[in-house]
């Protein structure tokens, strides 16, 4: 009692008082019409100049990328590639057989490259992409809001079905600062529609009703929600090809593919052994969910953007990058060891999911291979039924695992029991295979 | 109504004893450790003594002794807090009455996250409060050992 | 009440100064042949008594241990027993169809039960067990000097071969403070044959020639080492019974079945499909070594005899037990998390864990299931060897994490990762049986 009343009366005594100065200079005025990022770095030229340094690239052991040269086309004018992850693993062709993954899917690089990787990936000759797709690799919130007449939602709806082409013409810039600032108070803010109504059935799936992002989520939450607008699976509703993602029913792996299992959803039917299958991608903030640092209250930026001293300030390291290029910023203020050593912990998970990825991998294609001749030996939908269910789970979870971008890190030990019930799956398959043909 | 008036006495009796000996108690504890700003004196109390430990080892043992961050850096603040502070230490202490580990109040969190920005103020303006207006960070999630390891 | 209560305080006070003065009184004199823990108590009350708590039984959800009363007889005088892991789950008699453990095997309990539970189980009647096992269930150390004539591994090898009945007769106590402690310093020693060899054969395999552990191990490492003396896997090698460690190869699960190949060791030949097969038996110290936390420094003491204040002075619980009962003083020194919390962490582990031990069990099971059926059937030894070879290493992978008694929380990757091994190997063997029968 004595405690409550003493502190009722000396508020002030917590001495919060920051307000009284002003960090920087406002040199132009920032709108919500403000696409272009060389504008807000004239009131924020640290953050500019470290966003622009998106474009570097250097590998790490599972991560960053490499920079390989390429002849520009009149196609495809890029320069300078990222590695193809088709080459360094073939059996992703056999995988994805049919699907235009299997023609050109290369390892994620900066943020700088997303619109011009998008639109001249060799996927969209392979397959009519949707005017979708832009929804995370532009700068698509004024386009949006304009198409919309003032309504993001009704543009979002608008631009979805569109021909890729002519969605096109409509951004002009990668992600930039509108996409995550308010640009009056630079907080974070949520400006994807596919974010907010996909984390809005993942609450209501955990009992939290009518779950608003922009007023429920705290700062730290958002420190990982503005990523999570567009490192999540997805998939396309209906012809409308409304962006979705499948949380309805929860984020882990296995809740997901019960979800698609409901709806009956399919991406492609699998060249070569004929069953109904799902490409999962990038659910980065689905793994890392699972994961301890996520139950710690670690968020994205902490380890993606993490603070940087630059002069006598300090900021936000706005080059999002992987956080092994960049160990002292990004765990050591938390993790007070060595950074060889740092690097050996996560090397070490990683390896650890490799070896299983791997394993999932051989069993996949193991069950794939058996399909693929069973089928040409002339065995019945009836008998090829189950193990065609097989792979569809086998695959959906190791690729699951694959499309990750982390090789384990967010979630270790999720990471391997997610495989492991790939394997089981494939293994299974192939057993149902042979005894339903016997 | 004489029952009323024995009661009280007794009462009476009782609360002066009982103050007396709360004073002799403090005095003899060393409470008066708590008013000045000697780290040793907190380490009287050898339940802080690890902690003693770990602040000389620790990065801010040149920089913050422990009432810059564990006391309000306003006067009255100050005494205030640590009157709270004293009874409640001194009491735990005593009775032997308390969580261990040692954990952090939510009132004297407050108080530290507060000592942290008053002395960097500065380098922190961009990321706490800047541009912003939405609540602030906690500074102690990132830089717990700051004052000493646990 | 007020005035008791402060004059109370006061007295309390004193005691406390009196306290933080005096570490401890030598009432008696220790040495080299003081057995009874009962002695050691007079000059170390407080450790004493904790150390007598071990036979206190509480359950966590996947520890600790239940008590379940019992009429004694002759046989078996005990009355008390902790519970059945084989009426737990029944899959546990196929895994080790015709060998000892079928019969009887309980949830561990406290370090006061070790000599007894030893001594009655059922498995001494199922099969003809060896001195070797009192290495590890009984205070030894005195009686192997003894019986060495003054040489520790004269004793330890002498003791190993002789009939249980006969090497019974030579201990009394369960482990107690000279099997941990030398009586003149007090500090940790290593008075176990069987691991001062398994850790040279370890730290060779490592590079490191030579290892002593008496000299080489630093504070830090004897408080697992004292644990590890006993935590570990190990095999009865030759006529000889002698105990040894499998770690000449390394010390992951892998390596030690590698070992175990090679040198073509079988622990029992499986009543229901004849393969070769070996039990696992509780590696804590093999598996915490692929953790984390053993990464990090953070020993067996650090967590089962947390530091814990009484008075003024700091001292080692004794109470060796799990964790989970003891958050506060065993995880929290650590992590600043609410105890709810950290019980949540480590249950979500631990539940992952026995997830993929079930699924990993049903396909042990389901491959012993179609041995049994194909040996039944006629099939040659021929036909079953690739299967039965498959066995052997999902069933020594299962077994491993089965028989590790953190439920995974040790290393909850690593744990996954063998779990998943387990599975492959137990499907592959149903497949590559169906294929060799064709
Ligand atoms: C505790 C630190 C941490 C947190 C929190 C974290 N990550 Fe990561 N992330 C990593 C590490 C480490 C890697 C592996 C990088 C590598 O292999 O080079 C990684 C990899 C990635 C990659 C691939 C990077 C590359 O170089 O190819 C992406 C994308 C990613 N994370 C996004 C996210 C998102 C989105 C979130 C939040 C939902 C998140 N991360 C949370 C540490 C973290
Ligand atoms: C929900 C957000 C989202 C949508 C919708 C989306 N992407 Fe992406 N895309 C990402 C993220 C995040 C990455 C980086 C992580 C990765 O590559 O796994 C990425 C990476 C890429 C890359 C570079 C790596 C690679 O796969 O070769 C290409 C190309 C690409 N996307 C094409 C497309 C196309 C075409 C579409 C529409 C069919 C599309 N994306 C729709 C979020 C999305
Ligand atoms: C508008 C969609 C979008 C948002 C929002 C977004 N990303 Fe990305 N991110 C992408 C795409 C697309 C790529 C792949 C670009 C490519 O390969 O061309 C990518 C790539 C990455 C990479 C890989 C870099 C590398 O060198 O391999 C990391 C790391 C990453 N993002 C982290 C984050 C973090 C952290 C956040 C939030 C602070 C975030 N992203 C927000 C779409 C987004
Ligand atoms: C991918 C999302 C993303 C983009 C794009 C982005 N920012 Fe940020 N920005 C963040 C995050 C996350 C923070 C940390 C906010 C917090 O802690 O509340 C931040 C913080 C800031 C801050 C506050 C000070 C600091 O550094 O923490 C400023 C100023 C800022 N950003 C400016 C910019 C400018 C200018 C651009 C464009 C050049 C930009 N941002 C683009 C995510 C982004
Ligand atoms: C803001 C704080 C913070 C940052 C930044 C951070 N971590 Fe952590 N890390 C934690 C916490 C909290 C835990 C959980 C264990 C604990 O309570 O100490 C943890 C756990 C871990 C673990 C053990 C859990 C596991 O998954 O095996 C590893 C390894 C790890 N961190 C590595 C890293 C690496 C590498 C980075 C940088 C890429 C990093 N951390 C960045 C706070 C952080
Ligand atoms: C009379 C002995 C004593 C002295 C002197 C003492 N402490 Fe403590 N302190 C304790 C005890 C006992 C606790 C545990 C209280 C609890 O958990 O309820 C404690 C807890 C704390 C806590 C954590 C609990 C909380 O209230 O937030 C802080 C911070 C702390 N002391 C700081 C200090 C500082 C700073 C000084 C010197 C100015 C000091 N102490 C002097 C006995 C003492
Ligand atoms: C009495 C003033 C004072 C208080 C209170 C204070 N600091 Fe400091 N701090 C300093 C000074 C001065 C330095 C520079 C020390 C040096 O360079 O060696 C410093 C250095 C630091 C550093 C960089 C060195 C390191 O330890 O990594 C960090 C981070 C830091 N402080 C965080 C904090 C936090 C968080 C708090 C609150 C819990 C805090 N400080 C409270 C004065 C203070
Ligand atoms: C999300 C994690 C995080 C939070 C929250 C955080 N910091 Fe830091 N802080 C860092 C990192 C990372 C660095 C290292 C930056 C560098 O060395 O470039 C740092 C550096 C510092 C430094 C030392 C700068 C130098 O090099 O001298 C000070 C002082 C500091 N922080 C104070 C604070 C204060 C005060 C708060 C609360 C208002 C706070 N920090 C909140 C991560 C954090
Ligand atoms: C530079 C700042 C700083 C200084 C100096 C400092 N502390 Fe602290 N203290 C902290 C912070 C931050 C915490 C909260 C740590 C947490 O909960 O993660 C804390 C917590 C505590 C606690 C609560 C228990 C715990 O470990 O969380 C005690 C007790 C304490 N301090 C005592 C002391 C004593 C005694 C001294 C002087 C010898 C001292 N502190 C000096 C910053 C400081
Ligand atoms: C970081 C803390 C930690 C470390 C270090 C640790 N353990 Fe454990 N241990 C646990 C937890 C938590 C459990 C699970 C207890 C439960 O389920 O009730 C456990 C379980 C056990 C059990 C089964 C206990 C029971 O209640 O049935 C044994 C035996 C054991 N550990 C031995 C060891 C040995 C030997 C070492 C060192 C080689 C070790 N532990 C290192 C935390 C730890
Ligand atoms: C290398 C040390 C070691 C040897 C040798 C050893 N044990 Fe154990 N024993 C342990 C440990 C440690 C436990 C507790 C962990 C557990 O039960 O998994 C245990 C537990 C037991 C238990 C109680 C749990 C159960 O399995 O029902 C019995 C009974 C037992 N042992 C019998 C034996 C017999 C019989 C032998 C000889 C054939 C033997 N032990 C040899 C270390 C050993
Ligand atoms: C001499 C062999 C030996 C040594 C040394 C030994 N243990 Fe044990 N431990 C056992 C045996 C045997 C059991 C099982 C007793 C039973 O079930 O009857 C056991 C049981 C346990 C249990 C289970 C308790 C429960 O309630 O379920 C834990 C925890 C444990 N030991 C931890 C440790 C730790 C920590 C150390 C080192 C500080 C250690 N042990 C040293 C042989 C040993
Ligand atoms: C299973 C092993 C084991 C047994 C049995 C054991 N101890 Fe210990 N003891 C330890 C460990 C581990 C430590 C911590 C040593 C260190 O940190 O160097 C310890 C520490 C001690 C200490 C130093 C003060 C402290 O508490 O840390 C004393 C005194 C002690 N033990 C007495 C005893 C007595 C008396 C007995 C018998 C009743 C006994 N021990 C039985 C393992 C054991
Ligand atoms: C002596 C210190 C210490 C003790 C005691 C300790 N931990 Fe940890 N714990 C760590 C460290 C260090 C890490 C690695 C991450 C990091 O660097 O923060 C860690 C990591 C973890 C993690 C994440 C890694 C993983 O395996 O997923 C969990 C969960 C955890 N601890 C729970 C516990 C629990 C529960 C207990 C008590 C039974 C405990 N710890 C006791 C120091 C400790
Ligand atoms: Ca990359
Ligand atoms: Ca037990």
């Amino acid at each position: 009692v004595l405690t409550i009343g003493v502190t009722a009366v000396l508020v002030n005594i917590f001495e919060h008082k920051q307000d009284a100065r002003n960090p920087f200079f406002r040199v132009v005025e920032l709108t919500d019409e403000t696409q272009d990022p060389a504008v807000w770095g004239k009131n924020f030229p640290i953050q500019y100049d470290l966003y622009r340094r998106t474009v570097d690239m250097k590998r790490t052991r599972f991560g960053g990328s490499e920079a390989l040269p390429r002849t520009p086309t009149d196609a495809d004018p890029r320069s300078v590639l990222a590695q193809s992850r088709l080459e360094e693993d073939p059996r992703l062709k056999t995988m994805w057989a049919g699907y235009a993954f299997a023609t050109d899917f290369r390892e994620d690089r900066g943020h700088a490259y997303m619109l011009e990787d998008q639109t001249f990936t060799e996927r969209q000759q392979a397959a009519q992409q949707p005017g979708t797709c832009l929804h995370c690799h532009a700068s698509v919130y004024i386009p949006y809001v304009k198409l919309g007449e003032g309504d993001l939602f009704k543009g979002f709806a608008k631009m979805n079905p569109m021909p890729f082409a002519e969605a096109r013409k409509l951004v002009t810039h990668p992600i930039t600062c509108v996409d995550c600032h308010d640009p009056e108070t630079l907080q974070l803010r949520i400006t994807r529609p596919g974010f907010i109504e996909g984390i809005k059935a993942y609450k209501a799936s955990q009992g939290v009703a009518d779950y608003d992002v922009h007023t429920m989520a705290t700062r730290q939450e958002m420190r990982s929600f503005v990523c999570a607008q567009c490192h999540v699976e997805y998939y396309f509703k209906g012809p409308e090809k409304r962006l979705t993602y499948p949380w309805a029913k929860g984020i882990k792996a296995d809740e997901m593919l019960t979800y698609y299992d409901e709806i009956e959803f399919t991406d492609w039917t699998h060249a070569e052994t004929g069953a109904p299958v799902i490409k999962a991608q990038h659910p980065e903030f689905e793994l890392w969910n699972q994961g301890i640092h996520s139950r710690a209250g670690v968020a994205c930026a902490d380890c993606h953007m993490p603070y940087m001293r630059v002069g006598a300030m300090k900021i936000s390291d706005h080059h999002v990058r992987s956080p092994l290029l960049n160990i002292n910023n990004a765990c050591q203020t938390c993790h007070k060891v060595p950074e060889a050593e740092l690097l050996a912990r996560a090397e070490t998970i990683q390896e650890r999911t490799y070896h299983l990825r791997d394993r999932a991998m051989n069993a996949l294609v193991a069950l794939i291979d058996d399909l693929k001749a069973a089928r040409e030996a002339g065995a019945t939908d009836e008998q090829l039924a189950g193990a065609r269910d097989r792979q569809r789970h086998a695959q959906f979870l190791l690729d699951f695992t694959e499309a990750e971008n982390s090789m384990g890190f967010h979630a270790p030990q999720e990471a391997a029991r997610i495989l492991a019930t790939s394997i089981d799956h494939a293994r299974q398959g192939q057993v149902e295979l042979r005894d339903a043909r016997k | 109504m004489a029952h009323v008036k024995t009661a009280g006495v007794i009462l009476g009796t009782l609360m002066g004893l009982a103050a007396g000996l709360s004073i002799y108690t403090f005095v003899y504890a060393r409470g008066t450790s708590y008013l000045t700003n000697d780290p040793t004196a907190c380490a009287n109390c050898h339940v802080m003594q690890g902690h003693y430990d770990a602040w000389s080892h620790s990065s801010h043992r040149a920089v913050a002794v422990c009432n810059d961050c564990h006391a309000p850096h306003t006067f009255v603040g100050k005494y205030v807090s640590k009157g709270i502070n004293g009874f409640n230490h001194s009491w735990a202490f005593t009775t032997g009455r308390f969580h261990e580990p040692i954990q952090v109040t939510a009132f004297n969190e407050r108080i530290i996250e507060g000592a942290c920005r008053n002395c960097h103020q500065d380098i922190v303006q961009m990321i706490d409060h800047g541009p912003h207006t939405s609540e602030p960070l906690s500074c102690i999630r990132c830089h717990p050992a700051v004052g000493h390891m646990h």
